[in-house]
């Protein structure tokens, strides 16, 4: 590893296609322009994606012995309950934020964001890294406790019984995200990767270009949000950055902890460190309704996804050489 | 040709209340909606989605009962904490009776 | 402003009869429609199409008797077989003119 | 349930118009709207689009004087040049204050 | 073709990622997913397939000398004309259905499912065979007497008049499935394989995955219908499934006698065995709006579609290779 | 070049699947088809197309010296300042429109047709040519005097201020054609053509069936306007074929004369020749909205663009080969 200074691998991230597209759709979104990918093919490339990572988990799948699953399950569940924990924490008592609010936000900081998830994929392969094929299924892991207990922490004392947690719960992992995830893993385990020869071209050759133009749209989205940066105030924009550096790290000494290779550690710290603004959102909407939007969209698209996109990924990567190399 | 005066019952609402809004509709009374997806703004500004300002729109023609009891119900449940609207128009309707659940 | 009183005619039908209803429209006296797509249920269930319940909402402004012969049409020609609705409102509308074929 | 009675105004308008129209439409007092993308035909045939005849069709409650302005000004700037329709109805809402901007 | 047993076959042919991802999108469905591709998506990759069919057989059809094309032509005509007249008798007969739901179920079941013959093709190649060229041209002669046949059935006496089936006519012969595939047939063979190459990244390699995509929310569509199958009753559910068979084999024992290849007759047996749920249903319900549309959607989609994909074509093919055995 | 005639040319052109493609759209549109790409797949296609070429642009920009880039630009400015005026003089003069008439056609053949663009690349690359990676940047050069000249002759006299001028002027400069472009081309070159590498599959490699696609459905678009032929008249049927001619060859000339090679003047030639039919009829909708539609569609995409594609782009190749022998 020597050489491999933060510095250059936030240099070499910062030149990639994938941060260059988001860039180019936020800019584009603040001159006033009206680019934008229409609503199904965003949609349509969502599901692509998440299904082609889910393929390509299953068809490697084999190769990982089954003893070494467990570690890392615990690890990905221990993240799930610890992190929602620890950004309503911060919210309460150094944001002074309401109950409701504090709630949505860690909600959404326990999950996990899947375009995070992929862009760690991409940045741990382009560095010659691979990450442990079964890390789809533990962002399921992850992705349910995170979620459901930031929302149960709004709502502790709501009064409003557990009705909503139950629905909630049941449309997280029925939804499209863990559906797709968990059904490409198996599919790829089950057909295996000869048979799934003739399917790659579209799944895997096709992959980091989708990925390029689904970030464009992305950065108009979020470019969209960028406006209300002011509204949020300092302490969320402080929020956003810190806390996922928090969780980014410990995910990656987790991870490595776990046996998790360089790569799957830093997936995984990337993981915890993302903000959900796919899955989360609908959720936190129908539980926790009275919770200001504007605070977790914000903090989640504008703020912490550009985080882990330019300087987040390269830094859990760098951090887990780090980790790796005191472990030896 | 005999028409039958009835309620148009409109509701624009956020697109993750659809689910729950059509099942109340049902319950109170309604036999039958029409949607199609829109986009607005209103007095509240930002709503949970990727797509600000996307919206449903759910039509019901109801008699005049069903069409209070929804708008009641509307207002109670869900105008305090979501982006909803609802207004309530006449409407003139061939074969009237296949819009009341019982004899009304 | 003055405004004109007539009629907007709704009718919400399945796909398959978007291009038959405009041709009616068109040939009962109805100067323009507008139609936006949706989905719904109502008293009959399952239609032709892959997506259950899709469909087309046509509305058209016009005078008082093209909308009863519109009704009336839609009432014989399509109630019976298909899954439709049609209803009648009154509207206000600047340049009324505009929405009759001849003097009325 | 109390409600108020207020207007429904209804504008079918190319696409191209959407942006201007709604910012229009806040400025004469509108305090929302409503949009759904349609197609149409009307009196005037051929639009400026890819899509022949794709529209947008806007909706906003307003007090009976804002409606007026609305439909003035669209007649007045729009009509015209353009392929535009525009048509009031009445319609009962529930907490009729949501919809006026000052008192009136 | 020792080895060659249907059980093997079954299971290879299980394993696809096309029956897979089927199922996934069964499965997610019957568990209350919100798992679906948006419909403009969907819609894009029918085109998309239909095209690429169409010009992939173009392209190679100046290798299929023209005096091989007469028999198969009639075979395929014959199974048009053949196959409704065979379900609307059994209908009638064996199932006591009015003359309209019946014929409704025989214009689908004499008309071609574009995805099942999309699919056989997959498995015929799969195996290492071809099947000839010109197929899709076939599939454009069976369809349209196919459907015809089934709704004039329908209608007769029904004192309608003609119209509807002039009406009919016309969209089937100028619907999207038979423009895009003689359409994609007649530019393969003028443009030639060689200035195909430039296209064929598009058109060829991303097939096989394209098709999985669509796969996955077909299989959602048909888990929709899923449900319905208690209320078409056994008869349906049997003959869904014993028609098909019927039709499938008298296809391939047509295909085979017609002088096609194993894959071609394969192929063939697979369309004639097929039942149309997109091109069908508007046709049907324009032309016999009294028939009941849940018997024939879920026929065609929840029961025959499904048999094809996992039993039915395997099944075909294996028929061929015995009729291939037996006639040389 | 032996051998090279205009008719070996034309006829290698009209066997391209992109012209075939087109075709096939028109005959289909005309015989009452329903073929037709869903709206948010077109979209999607012309977004990528657009992002893929200023990608490409981008990647081998490093190898184009940067003061071959002054003349081009100036020749590129030049044709966004005379075609816009010839046009409009023609039509005035020749065709005795209206001035409102006269300038929204005017604003359309001075702007480019970005589809005509990606054809002429295309043709380019077919031959075994090169054009220089700099041209999506004259694109924009050209497009947005060539549209604002064309609008401004037009409303001369109008008493409606400029205000309608500026915001057209802010629509073109931050529409998605420019952002697309020249945001692809600055992604390219920064990036570099190594570090694009994963993304070619996906943005080289589809790029041709892609586009083939896309003509498809711009066939079918084109073939609704066909029906309006009749109503806009001889004039301007005869307009829409000798104007491009003229600007076309005026293109090459300027180009070649600016130091471009063959396939760089054959593309401006191409972009010089073209008519904007996806950027400009909004913008002169909003500008001059008593300008009759029919004409100005009818004519960019019903006339010229089937014309270009067909016998344009071949002849505008067949004229720089010309003059750059007449050169040497
Ligand atoms: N005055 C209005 N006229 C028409 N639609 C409205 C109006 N006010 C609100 N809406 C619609 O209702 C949605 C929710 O409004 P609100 O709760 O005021 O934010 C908006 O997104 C609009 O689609
Ligand atoms: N009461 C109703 N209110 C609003 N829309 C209705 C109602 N009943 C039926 N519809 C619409 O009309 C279509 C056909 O209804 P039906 O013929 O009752 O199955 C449904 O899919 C709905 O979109
Ligand atoms: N009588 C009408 N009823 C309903 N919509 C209409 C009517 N006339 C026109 N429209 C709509 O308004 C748009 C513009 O109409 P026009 O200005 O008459 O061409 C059309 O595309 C239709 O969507
Ligand atoms: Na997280
Ligand atoms: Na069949
Ligand atoms: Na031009």
């Amino acid at each position: 590893m020597t050489g491999t200074s933060t510095a250059d691998l936030l240099a070499a991230n910062l030149l990639s296609p994938f941060v260059l597209a988001f860039t180019l759709g936020v800019v584009a979104k603040r001159l006033g322009s009206n680019l934008s990918l229409p609503k199904d093919v965003y949609e349509g490339l969502a599901t692509y994606l998440l299904f082609a990572i889910g393929l390509k988990g299953g068809a490697r799948i084999a190769q990982a012995p089954l003893d070494q699953l467990l570690a890392p399950t615990g690890a990905a569940l221990a993240l799930g309950l610890i992190t929602p924990v620890v950004a309503f924490a911060v919210l309460r008592l150094a944001g002074r934020l309401s109950r409701v609010d504090a709630g949505a936000i860690a909600a959404h900081y326990g999950s996990v964001s899947a375009v995070t998830f992929i862009a760690a994929q991409g940045l741990v392969q382009q560095r010659g890294d691979v990450a442990e094929p079964f890390l789809p299924a533990l962002l399921a892991i992850m992705e349910v406790p995170g979620l459901v207990v930031g929302l149960a922490l709004g709502l502790a004392g709501a009064g409003r019984g557990d009705r909503p947690l139950r629905q909630v719960f049941h449309e997280i992992v029925l939804g499209r995200t863990l559906v797709l995830l968990l059904g490409g893993l198996a599919i790829g385990a089950a057909v295996g990767a000869e048979r799934l020869a003739p399917v790659q071209p579209f799944f895997e050759g096709l992959f980091p270009g989708a990925l390029t133009l689904f970030l464009l749209e992305l950065g108009v989205v979020a470019g969209a949000r960028l406006g209300d940066l002011r509204r949020v105030g300092p302490f969320l924009l402080g929020f956003g950055i810190v806390v996922p550096m928090v969780h980014g790290v410990l995910g990656v000494v987790l991870g490595s902890w776990a046996g998790l290779s360089v790569g799957g550690a830093t997936v995984l710290g990337a993981m915890a460190a993302s903000a959900s603004y796919i899955a989360a959102p609908p959720a936190v909407r129908l539980a926790l309704p009275d919770a200001n939007p504007t605070y977790y969209l914000t903090a989640a698209l504008a703020i912490t996804f550009p985080f882990n996109l330019i300087a987040g990924i390269p830094l859990y990567y760098w951090t887990a050489l780090w980790v790796a190399e005191r472990m030896t | 040709m005999a028409t039958t005066s009835l309620k148009l019952v409109t509701i624009v609402a956020e697109p993750v209340l659809e689910s729950q809004l059509v099942k109340d509709l049902r319950h109170l009374g309604a036999t039958g909606w029409t949607i199609v997806e829109g986009r607005g703004e209103g007095s509240r500004g930002m709503r949970a989605s990727d797509l600000p300002g996307a919206n449903v729109r759910v039509e019901t023609i109801v008699t005049d009962d069903v069409a209070d009891r929804i708008i009641s119900h509307v207002a109670d449940r869900y105008f305090p904490h979501y982006a909803v609207i609802a207004y309530v128009t006449d409407v003139a309707v061939v074969r009237g009776d296949k819009y009341a659940r019982r004899v009304c």
